[in-house]
């Protein structure tokens, strides 16, 4: 049997926090249950699993891929081509550490971004059970779960007072 | 809205705090009488300095970095109170006192600087005007206007102490005992908590906070150049007041920190100071250890570059000079280290971490402290101070500390300490009506399936 | 951090007697011819964008009518810690093993930062594509690089001459002598004011002249480290007061 | 004091996506008066490129006028972004919240405008690419580290990388919602753009921790930016009055107080234009303005400790710089008007509350402030240049040409076009910020007053 999801639109965050606890006690698993808003609420507002990130360990490793480049590419121009200007020592540490410092900053800044973007398991453009309305301010819960249980989540959806049911 | 429990809560954190006062465990008395011997001792190194005259600058040396080292720390410390307050961060409260009560201390820093205003050398040597700020101004200007600066610093200090301690001597008066009640009855004034007197309390902690940084600022800038700066020639360094300033916050924030975790452990203020503020300070200090190296780098390159004679002596005299080591403890402890220590948020939480960074920090500032005064001091001499620069030969040899030395350091850090101790057998350590207001403003409220803490934002 | 550059027999260097020198500017005018410099208009000068490798700058001295006029040929000073070097992103100008300061035309991208680190305002730039009347063309030197514009250009030492006289030697198997070669100032001046040598060689005229008591370099509290090296003018009034002074001592 | 309304989010991307949804009236007619000027400037230059810099007003000594005071003015005017979105949002102000996005676009493309000018200004701008980066594989000559014009591609490549790549993260969001409103083609590059952004819990925790972690990374930067981009003057010994190690700290907090000015002109035409008035309140210039209020009094310190340092060595060359950049016609006329522009006269206004709130003073101050910063730069640069060394013979003077005027108006019009054409298609004031800020703002009752309360997660 194929999976599908189906999304219950509700009016406030106690209506979409009851259906969660509703699907829960239907017996759903909380990794099968979304919540989707137009704006961030306080982490746990809807009893949700909070997500857990390893987002801290993206710019450490574009730190270190960058200081170690940027080391390399600083010495190696020097050597490869030694030209002595104004007395100063061809491998001029105080001049380099200026550059290793910016590339280091840089490749840490678009691993983040990388890191933000692949933890938030994006991008996926099939948006599967969606309704334009979550971004004018309702509450979208969704479950992915078999065929068979749809009316199971609908009936828990229906019950929290649910404006609309989609199915996907 | 106050309910019974609040209520409870309220009377709960006064006496508690107003405890702080009078609890006296052995260990304290026995601190106070050893700090008061050292103390002791330490005078007696300084009227022993003065006897042996003012003529030999190189002996003068260490004395001005222990005073800049006083001067940074103790005078900075206020500081963490004033930038946030101002700022509203609502984490402050529980501090606010601790750090303003470092402003006592400022009472022996403008006492034992008199005698280093005496050994500063006059603006004109041998009939000619040596390089200073003030240019064209009488021969006594850096003496006099140090002195006045550094007092009004002091007495600004004591007033913002005093003014933001209004209402705790109110509350002293009403629930204290013995003298410290008679003196909560004289000192506040009459402070009864009208709206008038909340208004006009706050207004006074502003101008004063306000004051005591621009103070504070003036006196880093006049003791930093006037004290070591104009006494080599050709160091020219427009950064380094700066510099100065920033190094004295860095300190400042350290010693806060160490105050902050004797407070929970000597006087137990596990449930007032935690780790919030542990938290916010210890990004504080992070940014200072960065800042410390961006300033010292922005001087550095310069010169550096520069290359000019004198550009070069600076980082001749004053970096890989016979004080390198001194200078490599400083980079270490003022920058390496402790950055490496506060980068991971893990270690910003924990409070013995942070005690012990604080500890580093404070050892290299003192390092710092003595690499540029020591320089300054030793490297001066009549015939030298008229030159474009410092020629080679008459750089210093390493000099270390003297006996003396080394008392009259230790007693005047026990003395400050002895005055910081026994200023909270008079004040409250954590401000009882800046609790209330945390009880009354901040809150944990439900939120739906979670709980938030709710922070009030007034005006 | 002076490099000195011990595989080269060669450090070049030129003396400047100011004592000797008139303010003819036949220096100036040789140096014009033989390096391509684009004629020098009263607009340009009007300007300030005149290109003169060489020039003599003139001081007057003292109050009417004790007025004295002193005059100082400034080149590039090929300075060993030339500010003008680092600062240039493309290496388009650095420090040859034989203590010339050289400007490498095809590299340079025209940032004009070299000339504002140098303090003897001896960079120039092109701020037009060059020029001469249709009657000079042909006269141009064959040996030297004519500028576009956009670059900067300065003085080379006549770097044409030393390599030609080098080559020559090295082919003939001669030994270059102290005064074989000379820059086209040198060859041109009338009182011997400027003389052309190799540091390294002890005994040459540029040497000697350096150990003068009379020799200093310009602007030396930036120490830069010219290699042009100037002798002092001999103010015989101040000698003569002096002397006065000492003999009522004694 | 804020008048605080709830606005549902239907309200709110009604009222903030109305200039992207359709057409303002005013808006062709401006885009078209402002391409004019991007259009004819961007012919200017390319004369300029076809005939050679001989048609700017340059000369000997003054090798570098307009066109690099107008770079470093932009580079400063860039520092406005990160101020307001990473130091507010480090520090959880919460009026930061409509102004963010607007701050870090005026960041990107003032970045991208900056750019123009070092490039433009260079004699063959063909050939330039060996200058940016190591590519010059078949000679193997590479840039030289040592430069400080090398620095600076790589420290703004990195700037404006990653504050790119900051709006764009957080754009993320509002793309989504900009994806629900469309249609055809628009919809079409919003979804690629939105990259299946869906809102939840996970996405929205990471564009959280994405906001403090990213602000972190670019808070070095941003301060590194400028203070390179100082050192391409402070490093040369051989000039006047670029010499000094004050420079980097001078620069960064003079690019804050332009920047941050230049945000509240903006946040000004933001309110006149789209008559977002629920969203940028008097309050907002209220707060902006006391922080400038310190930001100016840091900077003119930074003037002043300047100034001090470069007499304080009483050289000849540097008196007679100081002499014609104070105290020569015309000079001495720049000089007052950049000081009465840049500090005294919009402080003067900001420290009364009315003025604070009053938007048409607002705006009118900062633009005073900006024309202040730009003379400032213009100061420094040019008489530096014109009084270099003691060689008197050689000192010139410089008078800017019509063509470096006309690229001067080409960029401010070029970048007020680019801000008007993401307008037309990116909402201007973060919409998920306004609705965030609506969930985590509330009242609440004491006694009778009304406090506004922050929801803060617990940790």
């Amino acid at each position: 049997m194929s999976k599908k999801s189906i999304l219950g639109l509700f009016d406030t965050p106690d209506q979409g926090a009851d259906a969660l606890d509703g699907l829960h006690n239907a017996g759903f698993e909380s990794h099968e249950c979304d919540v989707l808003t137009g704006t961030p609420y306080p982490e746990g507002t809807f009893g949700e699993h909070v997500p857990q990130h390893r987002l801290f360990r993206f710019p450490l490793f574009g730190a270190i891929i960058g200081l170690t480049l940027s080391i390399f590419i600083t010495t190696a121009t020097q050597i490869a081509y030694p030209l002595v200007t104004g007395g100063k020592p061809i491998l001029s540490i105080f001049a380099m550490l200026i550059i290793m410092y910016e590339m280091t900053m840089l490749s840490a800044v678009v691993t983040t971004v990388v890191g933000i973007i692949f933890e938030s398991r994006l991008p996926k453009f099939n948006l599967g059970a969606y309704d334009t309305r979550i971004t004018e301010g309702l509450i979208g819960v969704v479950v992915n779960c078999e065929e068979k249980d749809l009316p199971k989540a609908k009936k828990v959806f229906k019950d929290s007072g649910a404006l609309d049911t989609k199915e996907a | 809205m106050a309910t019974q429990t609040n209520i409870a809560k309220y009377s709960k954190a006064t006496s508690e705090l107003i405890g702080t006062t009078t609890i006296a465990p052995k260990k304290i008395k026995l601190i106070i009488m050893i700090l008061s011997i050292l103390s002791i001792l330490g005078i007696v190194g300084i009227v022993l300095k003065i006897l042996n005259g003012f003529e030999d600058k190189s002996a003068w040396g260490y004395y001005a970095a222990t005073i800049s080292f006083l001067l940074t720390t103790a005078a900075a410390a206020p500081m963490v109170a004033i930038a946030p307050t101002i700022a509203k961060a609502d984490w402050v409260r529980p501090i606010t006192r601790i750090a303003s009560l470092f402003s006592v201390v400022g009472i022996v820093t403008a006492l034992a600087s008199i005698p280093l205003i005496f050994a500063l050398p006059p603006l004109i040597v041998d009939e000619t005007r040596r390089r200073s700020i003030w240019f064209e101004a009488t021969n006594y200007s850096p003496h006099v206007w140090f002195a006045l600066s550094i007092f009004g610093l002091t007495l600004c200090g004591l007033g913002l102490l005093y003014s933001s301690s209004i209402p705790d001597l109110a509350a002293m008066r009403d629930h204290g005992t013995g003298w410290r009640k008679k003196m909560g009855k004289s000192l506040s004034r009459g402070f009864i908590g009208t709206d008038g007197q909340w208004k006009s309390l706050k207004m006074r902690i502003g101008m004063m906070g306000t004051f005591y940084f621009l103070m504070l600022m003036f006196v880093n800038f006049l003791f930093s150049i006037d004290f070591a700066l104009s006494l080599v020639a050709g160091w020219k360094d427009a950064i380094f007041p700066m510099y100065h300033a920033m190094t004295s916050l860095q300190s400042g924030i350290a010693i806060c920190i160490l105050a902050m975790f004797f407070a929970r452990k000597y006087w137990g203020m596990e449930n007032y100071i935690k780790v919030p503020q542990f938290w916010a300070l210890s990004k504080l200090q992070l940014a200072t250890t960065v800042l410390w190296f961006y300033f010292f780098y922005s001087a550095f390159i310069v010169f550096w570059y520069g290359r000019s004679a004198s550009d070069q002596m600076v980082i001749n005299l004053l970096i890989i000079g016979p004080y390198l080591p001194v200078f490599l403890g400083a980079f270490f402890l003022e920058f390496f280290v402790p950055w490496w220590i506060l980068v991971w948020n893990p270690v910003r939480k924990s409070i013995p971490a942070l005690a012990v960074v604080a500890c580093l920090v404070l050892v290299g500032v003192l390092l710092d402290r003595i690499r540029i005064f020591v320089i300054s001091w030793s490297t001066y001499s009549n015939e030298v101070i008229h030159k474009k620069f410092v020629p080679e030969e008459n750089f210093p040899q390493f000099m270390a500390p003297s006996v003396a030395d080394i008392i009259v350091f230790i007693g005047l850090v026990s003395l400050s300490a002895l005055i910081f101790i026994l200023s909270t057998r008079i004040f409250p350590l954590v401000s009882v009506w800046e609790t209330h207001q945390s009880l009354l403003l901040t809150k944990v409220v439900k939120y739906v399936r979670t709980h938030v803490i709710a922070i009030g934002k007034p005006d | 951090m002076v490099t000195e550059n011990k595989e080269s027999k060669f450090k070049w260097g030129m003396a400047v007697d100011i004592d000797k020198c008139t303010g003819c500017q036949a220096c100036v005018l040789a140096c014009q011819s033989e390096n391509n410099i684009p004629i020098n208009t009263e607009k340009n000068f009007k300007n300030a964008r005149a290109i003169e490798w060489i020039r003599v700058e003139r001081y007057w001295e003292g109050e009417f009518p004790d007025v004295k006029a002193k005059f100082i040929p400034i080149l590039c000073q090929h300075c060993d810690n030339a500010p003008c070097e680092p600062v240039c992103p493309v290496y388009a100008t650095y420090h040859t093993t034989e203590g010339l300061n050289v400007q490498v035309y095809n590299r340079c991208v025209g940032t004009r930062y070299c000339a504002n680190g140098c303090p003897y305002l001896v960079r120039f730039f092109n701020y037009w594509e060059p020029e001469w009347p249709e009657s000079l063309k042909n006269h141009l030197n064959p040996d030297v690089t004519v500028r576009s514009r956009g670059i900067m250009e300065k003085c080379t030492m006549c770097i044409q001459r030393i390599r030609r006289t080098t080559r020559n030697a090295k082919k003939n198997d001669e030994e270059l002598k102290d005064g074989d070669i000379s820059p086209a100032c040198v060859d041109a001046c009338p009182t011997d004011a400027l003389v052309f040598g190799n540091q390294k060689d002890e005994n040459s005229r540029v040497t000697q002249m350096k150990n003068d008591k009379r020799s200093y370099t310009l602007l030396d509290n930036l120490q830069t480290s010219p290699n042009i090296f100037y002798l002092a003018k001999i103010d015989h009034d101040k000698e003569e007061s002096e002397h006065h002074e000492e003999g009522t001592h004694h | 004091m804020q008048q605080r309304r709830k606005l549902s989010q239907k309200q709110i991307n009604q009222e903030l996506l109305s200039g992207n949804l359709k057409t303002p009236k005013w808006y062709i007619p401006t885009m078209l008066f402002l391409g004019f000027f991007v259009v004819t400037g961007f012919a200017v230059i390319l004369y300029m490129f076809n005939t050679g810099l001989g048609v700017t007003g340059l000369s000997r000594p003054v090798y570098w006028g307009l066109f690099i005071t107008t770079f470093v003015f932009w580079v400063g005017i860039s520092h406005a972004g990160i101020m307001i979105s990473a130091i507010l949002r480090l520090t959880q102000a919460e009026w930061r919240r409509p102004v963010t996005r607007a701050a870090e676009l005026l960041t990107v493309f003032s970045l991208l405008t900056a750019l123009f000018f070092p490039l433009m200004h260079a004699g063959r701008p063909w050939r330039i690419v060996y200058w940016l980066m190591p590519y010059d594989f078949a000679r193997g000559i590479w840039p030289n580290i040592r430069s400080p014009l090398f620095w600076d591609p790589i420290a703004i490549g990195t700037y404006l990388t990653g504050s790119t790549l900051f709006l764009y993260v957080a754009l993320i969001p509002d793309l989504a919602v900009l994806r629900d409103r469309t249609t055809g083609w628009q919809k079409v590059i919003y979804t690629i753009l939105a990259l299946g952004w869906r809102g939840n819990p996970r996405q929205w925790l990471l564009q959280t921790v994405a906001g403090i972690l990213l602000s972190a990374l670019m808070l070095p930067i941003f301060v590194s930016v400028h203070s390179i981009v100082s050192w391409d003057f402070a490093i040369t010994p051989s000039v006047e009055g670029w010499h000094s190690t004050i420079f980097a700290p001078y620069f960064v907090i003079g690019a804050v107080h332009s920047g941050v000015s230049a945000v509240v002109t903006m946040m000004a035409l933001m309110r006149w234009l789209w008559k977002w008035n629920n969203h940028i309140r008097p309050e907002h210039f209220d707060a902006l303005a006391r922080l400038l209020i310190v930001v100016a009094t840091a900077w003119l310190g930074c003037t002043f400790l300047e100034l001090i340092f470069s007499v304080y060595g009483r050289e000849a060359p540097e008196i007679a710089l100081r002499e014609l950049q104070i105290f020569t016609w015309p000079w001495n006329l720049l000089f007052m008007i950049f000081l009465f522009t840049g500090y005294i006269i919009p402080v003067g206004f900001w420290v009364f509350k009315k003025a604070r709130n009053n938007i048409v003073i607002m705006f009118w101050t900062s633009i005073l402030v900006n024309v202040g910063m730009w003379l400032e730069r213009f100061l420094i640069i040019v008489p530096g240049l014109a009084r270099k060394q003691p060689f008197t013979f050689t000192w010139e003077a410089y008078t800017p040409s019509l063509v470096e005027w006309y690229i001067l108006v080409w960029s401010f019009a070029w970048v007020s076009f680019l801000m008007l054409l993401f307008a037309r298609f990116f909402p201007l004031i973060p919409l998920f910020e306004t609705k965030e800020s609506q969930v985590f703002t509330s009242e609440t009752k004491i006694g009778r007053a009304t406090v506004p309360v922050i929801y803060r997660e617990e940790d």
